[in-house]
């Protein structure tokens, strides 16, 4: 499993290690944080939700896909859900690489695709004491 | 009629006050199944702003409600 | 200082801790792993060297650049100097930023510049028993 | 004639066999200075694959050399 959903917090100084290979001289990651505002609204935390199974495999092929398409060592992805703090690790990513060119883009397309294609959805609690669900328009290549 | 199971997220869990329900339909495809099940629970999100899933795999509107299949809507997502 | 040489090893999991702030959101990091080999040659470790001085000007330099160009929140750069074994971290980057989009280009420009102007030099060791120092030929925009 | 101080880093200093000097010149212009050390100690590299720091400060290679300073030649670097 490359790509796992976490019920916990979880510390990616260890997860970082699931990437250490003595052929890879590139290590590119990503982390989400849970910010303090999201369009200009003040946020006090929030809460992942997601459909477990099918969320797993698309996390999955995500992976494969980069394995596929850069020239990377080794990629893992670990999404939180349930209830986060302001400046709670949300979502991590981590690539291993050659060199850093395949590194970074592996790494950007990772964290793109998963935002667009998982099925995860945000619930953000806000300071004037209301609270929604995010369902942002899919950007245009998603059709 | 087909009897399938149906799995509601987010903002449509909330709009139908449930997680999930056992539906019977006669619709067919499941873009016909979402629309009577809008009308019901006066879901906000129309079915282009979805995708739908049949047993943990991302499928077509146009196909067939299966019976005994576990069908998921899926509104826009919003990890990361 | 915003970039520092190391003459010891040093933990990427404490200086990720320098970026943190409620208001941002994304973090991208990148690190420079000790690799076993190099143009194809097997490697058995390396010694960087650093005129510091100049090091450390021109690092806070870039550093201070990034900040202009990119809508970033912070940014820290590390470099190792001595003696490195194969899969020792030699280099790491680190920032964070409201958005995903200025922190990976951020992060991507420091480590590029880096890499470009900071005076440090890279002794490596061969499996061969032979060893020397690495003088790449600048890429064009560097004149 | 002036008297300054010039750094040696990596292959320069391996050729110079030492990592600083103090060296007499009346070069017109730092280019000229490297010339000479060059000549003096077999340095490989071409001025034109050196950059110059006076200092701690990068400088030009017209610039003419100034009693009392610090000079340092500055192979390509191989950091990251």
């Amino acid at each position: 499993m490359r790509f796992r959903l976490s019920e916990t917090p979880f510390d990616p100084a260890a997860t970082r290690e699931w990437l250490m290979r003595d052929e890879a001289g590139a290590y590119a990651s990503f982390e989400g944080w849970v910010r303090d505002h999201h369009q200009g609204r003040a946020v006090l935390g929030l809460r992942y939700e997601s459909y477990a199974l099918l969320a797993e495999r698309e996390g999955e092929k995500i992976l494969a896909e980069a394995l596929e398409r850069f020239a990377i060592v080794e990629a893992r992805c670990v999404h939180r859900v349930g209830d986060l703090g302001v400046g709670e690790l949300a979502v991590w990513v981590g690539v291993s690489a050659a060199h850093r060119d395949a590194a970074f883009a592996a790494c950007r397309y990772i964290i793109d695709e998963t935002k667009a294609r998982v099925p995860i959805w945000k619930h953000e609690r806000y300071a004037e004491g209301d609270a929604g669900w995010l369902h942002p328009e899919p950007p245009p290549t998603q059709g | 009629m087909n009897r399938l199971t149906v799995l509601y997220f987010a903002s449509l869990r909330d709009a139908a006050g449930r997680a999930d329900e056992s539906v019977d339909t006669d619709a067919a495809d499941l873009r016909g199944l979402y629309a009577a099940l809008r009308e019901r629970h006066g879901f906000a999100l129309p079915a282009e702003r979805l995708r739908v899933a049949v047993d943990g795999a991302f499928a077509h509107w146009d196909d067939a409600p299966r019976a005994g299949s576990e069908v998921a809507f899926i509104p826009p997502v919003s990890g990361g």
